[in-house]
């Protein structure tokens, strides 16, 4: 800890330099000021980057939080992004990905982490898009459970055929139902992470091979 | 004779006997908050010729049988002129008489030609609304249909402003339901069944002619009273400023029209006029005399950037919860469904009271921008920024003694507007993963630039021998002296600006210190306006010289000092305009 | 100082071009032996190594050892300028590459150098039980015979062939050629079809290509010069099957 | 049993070039006479016909007919891999048509066969009047021609000359071709472009192409083969102009 | 009454291919002497004219001056259709431009003049101090070459050398010539690189092209028929820098 301060007192003493010989030369009223120090970060493109300072993620652009993630998806996300900004390391992201995608692939996941949360903001009757959550909410109604405008929805996607709408089953019904593992990790882990990781340069390719549990080799075990 | 103060609220002129009164609309804060109406017959409209040859000039004019001649001494874009002021006897003389003097042989041009009568008088006078006037005049009784609680006042001295601004204004809001079970609302044969109104004076309710069993509502005997209670409670409650939510397109027409079939009356101002609703642009505007009336559809469009501007979504937005929503095309089943009316008047309520909320919200950056900009609320809540900007800059060119440019012809419009100034720098990121990175910003750069390099139209120069500022990549030049007249007024705002700031830190009172950093946040939004309106097609002072100069100084300051960055060990790996991400290597 | 001259400029543009589809920069190591390269990709997938002897020059000067950190995608984008008849002329100054082009008319072209902390990596110490060689054309080939049903393709050697396939959503594919060559034991595994098609732009170095193939194991495939003087060669790692 | 070998690929690659682009899929006929398709298009706009004779090929075997269904997407991928000196041959097994070309290396490809129910389209009884034939070369410069100021082409035909022409917003076009044919009854009509360039993609098939015309008729297009062992054909509706 | 006959469309269609990248419409002045165009682009960047005198052509008739207005998108279109044994007639009538083309087939396009007024720019007047010859396709080159950098390039002059350069974020870039002629006072300009490409489509015009260079003055690029029967040239104002 205290070489990581070295260095920023460091930088941040060059910082004092810089801006004291660059506003010396500016037009009165216009001055170059220092914004922030971040010990880490990555630019995906204009207005989109993530940036850590201390323990705190400052982010722009990057979808890190929507409404529809479930827990396992926002942790996993928020533990690839101390990976790569708080430790340096890409390839420990990867790992983690690769450790979720495993649990989830074996069934090894607790039903908390799967839970979505939604709230019904209209009648049943009125929502023309049918989401996965009013069905969850209609069969919550079937069950004899009062939802009504305001109520928030928890529901999880179980295996099987057809739409992912109509898997979408409340969680105080799915007790030994098996969830789906694929739609777990295409559409809430991989989506959650993917914009991040290809920032850092892994391809498409490279993700995929992630999800999929086959696994793309490095030449690092050969060394 | 007596000392009159209070806020001036709304403005406009009518004729009496032919001769034009200024009317000015305001209450007297101070005492009772009592509503008076100024009446101010000594003023009188007037444009300016420059002529090509002033004598011949003068006796060309005086044939015209104009009210009044004055040769003054102004500048033109920097340049001193003298020009003829010539004064009217009614602001309607103006557009019949302005063609045939700008036709004279011996008038090279006409200027400030299409300022409004009622703008004038603010500019002028150097007043503004919502800012405590006082003035000295004689109260007269009042013309029978203004309202009993209305004095009448004519203005005997000089009107000024005492600096002070108002502050907790009157705001009522409203919001109509209908009932329209096919297809769109039609005033013709659809029934309004509702009117919700909330504010800050204690009032929440509900006008209808059914749910008598809740306590939030208020019945009436059918629809025609319905409008005439309301208008009762406009009347009564003079609410300094009336607000709804897309009210100028949707509900004061409807009422209008609805009131109109049913034979209500809606004299709702307070000399006793109608609702009145105005084309501006493709946009309706909806004027109540003396009530200020405030749609917030464009004023959120304006302030906030989202998907959407339903009032749910505005209010989601700004306050981080969600309101009660119903689907607009099915409220008809509500209100004729019994077990589902009472939700519906739930949600009538909810719409009040969330456009209330977001009232409170915006509109104090609103008065703020009415106080610096000079125009009435009304208007500034329905302007472009580029508009408070143009306005903002004509009441100081008057203060300059600048001639204010014309509006540009069509044909100067269109070959405008093809053209389009190039932006600032972007350094694309460098992809992967960097440590130990710094972020620098410069504060504000393009006001600094348009200071420091006084870039301006009447700064631009083609004069080789002047001594200049050489803008890079096109070479155009801007004198270095005197100070242009943009840059004079942007370098007045961020000064203020700082005053202001310095004031809050040193104030220990938090009302004060709200009220201040309203202030600055007004005049940061006037000044960050202030550096595009060189490319705005339509503008005054429009110039893409001066448009193409800020961004290409931009572009050549943020890249130097990348490059000065670099020699201190920073390398840059993300750069957009005005700021830059750099690793420091050593 | 530091300078090369070379008739041909096709070697540096085949080398380099596939280089820079693999890093997005690279070390070159200037010495009297010659140039040398050795890089990884960021995601440690693809290692990359060319070596050109000072003898395949027609003029070589490198008093002291140098080493330059470039970045690749300038450095195609100026070889690709090249004319067939150009003599082309490699040299270094403060902070830049120094590339000139020699013909009709004289053209210099400076590529600014990268001041980073480079760390030069090392190949992995791996044992092959068997090597053969292969058209570099076919090879080219079976990867867009493969291409349209899969992204990644499995290689075999047996005694007698070399084959290439992939199954796909859509349908399968697959190439033999015979190599008349001795296999001792044989070997599988499978790539990433993206990955081959980034080390076979470096068509015009070789004709053949030497592969060496084992059990889930790196691809290695050595492109040499017929004149000896220049080698090309790439590790590439292996797509590990799930377990069941 | 079906196989069929060939030593030329560029029949198979011609014909389903432009057959791909007027259907997704079709179902191939195979018997001991040849090969035949019959498709129409989705929209029931374009209608094509191949046939490709037993005798057409170097070896043929069918010793029982047999109705495969194709997506023509995927079989062009495969055709498009087929080099100059290959010899191609056909063959099916449990649920794939099995594409294999026999050059340097052995190269098999297997296309996954789609399980639809097909009904074969019939073609439609048209009687022509007339018959001529052009250059495939000049139909397809024609509709270039065009192609530059309209989506619409208007055919017609007189005792002399084969014109084709249009009219557009800021040019007209119009192509003329002695044909040197007796035509009893000039005839006229008009067609959509980009169907017309789905069936031109055929342009290896035959260096002329038989034209049958007639007003406001479909356009029956039939390239045959010098040897007259296959046959290409399409039959593309008019577009038909509003009453003025 | 305008007919133009030429043997070889391939002048037409080189001037015009740099016309259009310059300017949208054009005014062509068809007269007794020949055809002949003054543009200036939008911004008044860029002029450009041209020159094709009646003797150029194999048949020319004009018997009174005209003045079309033409669309040059359009031109370039129809001209790109033309084949290389096409003979190419150039008529008016009463709204179009008549372009025909006779091959083995006649191919008539119509182009709608447009009807607006037109004002022809005149050529500034600029007296330069040097002139020299460059092959044309050198120039084109030097474009490309400083295009990796830079979207700007520097042209120089000296005694013995025409020198075109640049410098880059990212490096830098010079093509250096020996002219061989007579300059008495050096010269250096900057150009943008796009407005210079556009001028350099025409490069079936002249193989060498003319340059007059001064400091910060308009580049003047001449081309010359080697018959002496028609002329390309353009005018293309300076970029200037800013004092530092
Ligand atoms: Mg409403
Ligand atoms: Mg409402």
């Amino acid at each position: 800890m205290s070489q990581l301060s070295k260095v920023e007192d460091e930088i941040l003493s060059q910082v004092k330099r810089f801006l004291k010989h660059i506003n010396s030369n500016l037009p009165e009223g216009m001055e170059l000021e220092f914004e922030g120090f971040y010990r880490r970060g990555f630019f995906v493109t204009k207005k989109r980057y993530a940036l850590i300072e201390d323990d705190t993620i400052v982010a722009k652009g990057l979808e890190l939080v929507r409404r529809d993630w479930a827990p396992i998806a926002k942790k996993t996300q928020r533990k690839v992004l101390m990976a790569i900004l708080r430790d340096g390391s890409p390839e420990k992201a990867r790992e983690i990905i690769r450790e979720v995608v495993g649990r989830i692939r074996r069934g090894d996941v607790e039903l908390d982490d799967l839970v979505i949360h939604t709230q019904i903001t209209r009648d049943l009757s009125e929502y023309k898009q049918i989401g996965p959550h009013v069905i969850a909410a209609k069969r919550s109604l079937e069950k004899g459970r009062r939802v009504e405008r305001g109520s928030i929805v928890r529901y999880i996607i179980v295996k099987g055929r057809g739409p992912i709408s109509q898997r979408a089953f409340p969680v105080e019904d799915a007790e030994g139902m098996g969830y789906d593992p694929d739609y777990y990790i295409e559409n809430q882990v991989m989506a959650a992470v993917s914009r991040i990781m290809s920032s850092l340069g892994y391809s498409t390719e490279d993700m995929n091979s992630l999800s999929s549990g086959e696994r793309q080799s490095s030449l690092d075990a050969f060394f | 004779m007596e000392d009159y103060r209070m806020v001036l609220l709304d403005i406009d002129y009518v004729t009496v006997d032919e001769v034009p009164v200024i009317r000015l609309f305001g209450k007297d804060k101070s005492g009772g908050n009592e509503p008076i109406i100024a009446h101010d017959r000594s003023f009188r409209p007037y444009i300016y010729a420059i002529p090509t040859d002033l004598d011949e000039c003068l006796r060309e004019l005086e044939e015209l049988e104009l009210e009044k001649l004055e040769v003054k001494e102004m500048r033109d874009l920097g340049r001193p002129t003298e020009v003829i002021r010539i004064e009217f006897r009614h602001p309607q003389d103006v557009p019949k008489i302005r063609d045939r003097i700008r036709d004279l042989e011996s008038v090279r041009d006409i200027r400030e030609h299409d300022i409004p009568f009622y703008r004038r008088y603010l500019i002028d006078k150097s007043i503004v609304p919502m800012e405590e006037l006082e003035f000295q005049g004689v109260e007269v009784d009042s013309a029978p249909s203004v309202t009993t609680d209305v004095r009448t006042v004519e203005v005997t001295g000089r009107v000024q402003s005492t600096g002070s601004g108002a502050h907790g204004l009157d705001i009522l809001s409203f919001d109509i339901e209908v009932r329209n079970p096919h297809g769109m609302p039609d005033p013709e044969k659809d029934e309004i069944v509702m009117i919700g109104v909330a504010g800050n004076m204690g009032y929440e309710s509900v006008i209808s002619t059914a749910g008598d069993h809740l306590d939030f509502v208020e019945v009436v005997e059918d629809e025609r009273e319905l409008l005439e209670r309301f208008a009762e409670i406009v009347i009564d409650k003079k609410p300094d400023i009336l607000v709804g939510y897309n009210s100028d397109n949707f509900d004061f027409p409807y009422i209008t029209r609805r009131a109109a079939i049913l034979g209500a009356e809606l004299d709702l101002g307070w000399d006793g006029s109608k609702i009145r609703t105005m084309r501006r642009g493709f946009a309706n505007a909806t004027a109540i005399k003396g009530t200020v009336h405030v749609d917030l559809y464009p004023v959120m469009r304006r302030y906030m950037n989202l998907d959407r501007y339903t009032l749910e979504r505005v209010y989601q937005e700004l306050f981080g919860e969600e309101k009660i929503d119903l689907p607009g095309d099915r409220l008809w089943e509500y209100w004729d469904r019994d077990e589902l009316r009472d939700e519906l008047f739930r949600y009538s309520l909810d719409d009040v009271v969330a456009t209330h909320r977001i009232a409170e919200k915006i509109l104090p950056l609103n008065l703020e921008l009415t106080r610096l900009v000079g125009q009435p609320l009304f208007d500034i809540s329905r302007m472009a920024t580029g508009q408070q900007a143009e306005w903002f800059l004509v009441r100081k060119a008057y203060q300059y003694g600048e001639l204010v440019p014309n509006k540009p012809s069509q044909s100067d419009f269109s070959s405008r507007r093809g053209r389009r100034a190039v932006g600032g720098y972007v350094k694309e990121p460098e992809k992967g993963l960097h440590e130990n990175i710094v972020q620098f910003d410069f504060r504000s750069l393009y006001p600094s630039i348009i200071i420091s390099k006084n870039i301006s139209p009447d700064t631009l120069t083609d004069d080789e021998e002047s001594e200049c500022y050489v803008a890079p990549e096109y070479g155009y030049r801007f004198r270095k002296s005197p100070r242009g007249f943009v840059p004079s007024v942007i370098g007045e705002i961020l000064s203020e600006r700082v005053r202001i700031k310095e004031e809050m830190k040193g104030s220990d009172d938090p009302m004060e210190r709200k009220i201040l950093n309203v202030q600055q946040e007004a005049l940061k939004r006037l000044a960050n306006t202030m550096y595009g309106v060189y490319g705005y097609s339509r503008f005054r002072w429009y110039s893409m010289e001066c448009a193409e100069a800020i961004t290409a100084w931009g572009r050549d300051y943020i890249k130097k000092t990348i490059k000065t960055a670099e020699e201190f060990g920073f390398h840059t790996v993300y750069a957009d305009t005005d700021g830059f991400y750099a690793t420091y290597r050593g | 100082m530091f300078k090369a001259e070379l008739n041909d400029p096709n070697i540096l543009r085949t080398s380099f071009d596939a280089i820079s589809s693999i890093v997005d920069e690279v070390q070159i190591q200037l010495s009297a032996e010659g140039l040398r390269l050795d890089a990884l990709d960021r995601s440690h997938i693809t290692y990359v190594h060319l070596e050109l002897k000072a003898e395949l020059f027609d003029e070589y000067v490198c008093d002291e050892p140098e080493r330059i950190n470039v970045d690749t995608e300038e450095l195609m984008k100026v070889l690709k300028r090249a004319k067939a008849n150009d003599r082309v002329i490699l040299s270094t100054d403060e902070g830049n590459l120094i590339i000139q082009f020699e013909g009709e008319a004289v053209r210099t072209f400076k590529i600014r150098l990268i001041d980073i902390e480079y760390e030069t990596p090392s190949p992995p110490e791996i044992e092959y039980e068997n090597e053969f060689e292969v058209p570099f054309q076919l090879l080219k080939d079976s990867i867009a015979d493969i291409d349209i049903f899969s992204d990644k393709i499995t290689f075999r050697v047996d005694e007698d062939r070399f084959i290439a396939s992939a199954e796909g959503e859509f349908g399968d594919a697959q190439i033999e050629y015979l190599h008349g060559e001795r296999i001792d034991k044989p070997a599988r595994s499978i790539y990433s079809l993206d990955k081959i098609k980034e080390m076979l732009k470096a068509d015009k170095f070789s004709e053949t290509a030497i592969i060496n193939l084992g059990d889930d194991m790196p691809l290695k495939l050595t492109l040499k010069m017929a004149s000896k003087e220049g080698e090309l060669s790439f590790l590439l790692a292996p797509r590990i099957e799930a377990e069941e």
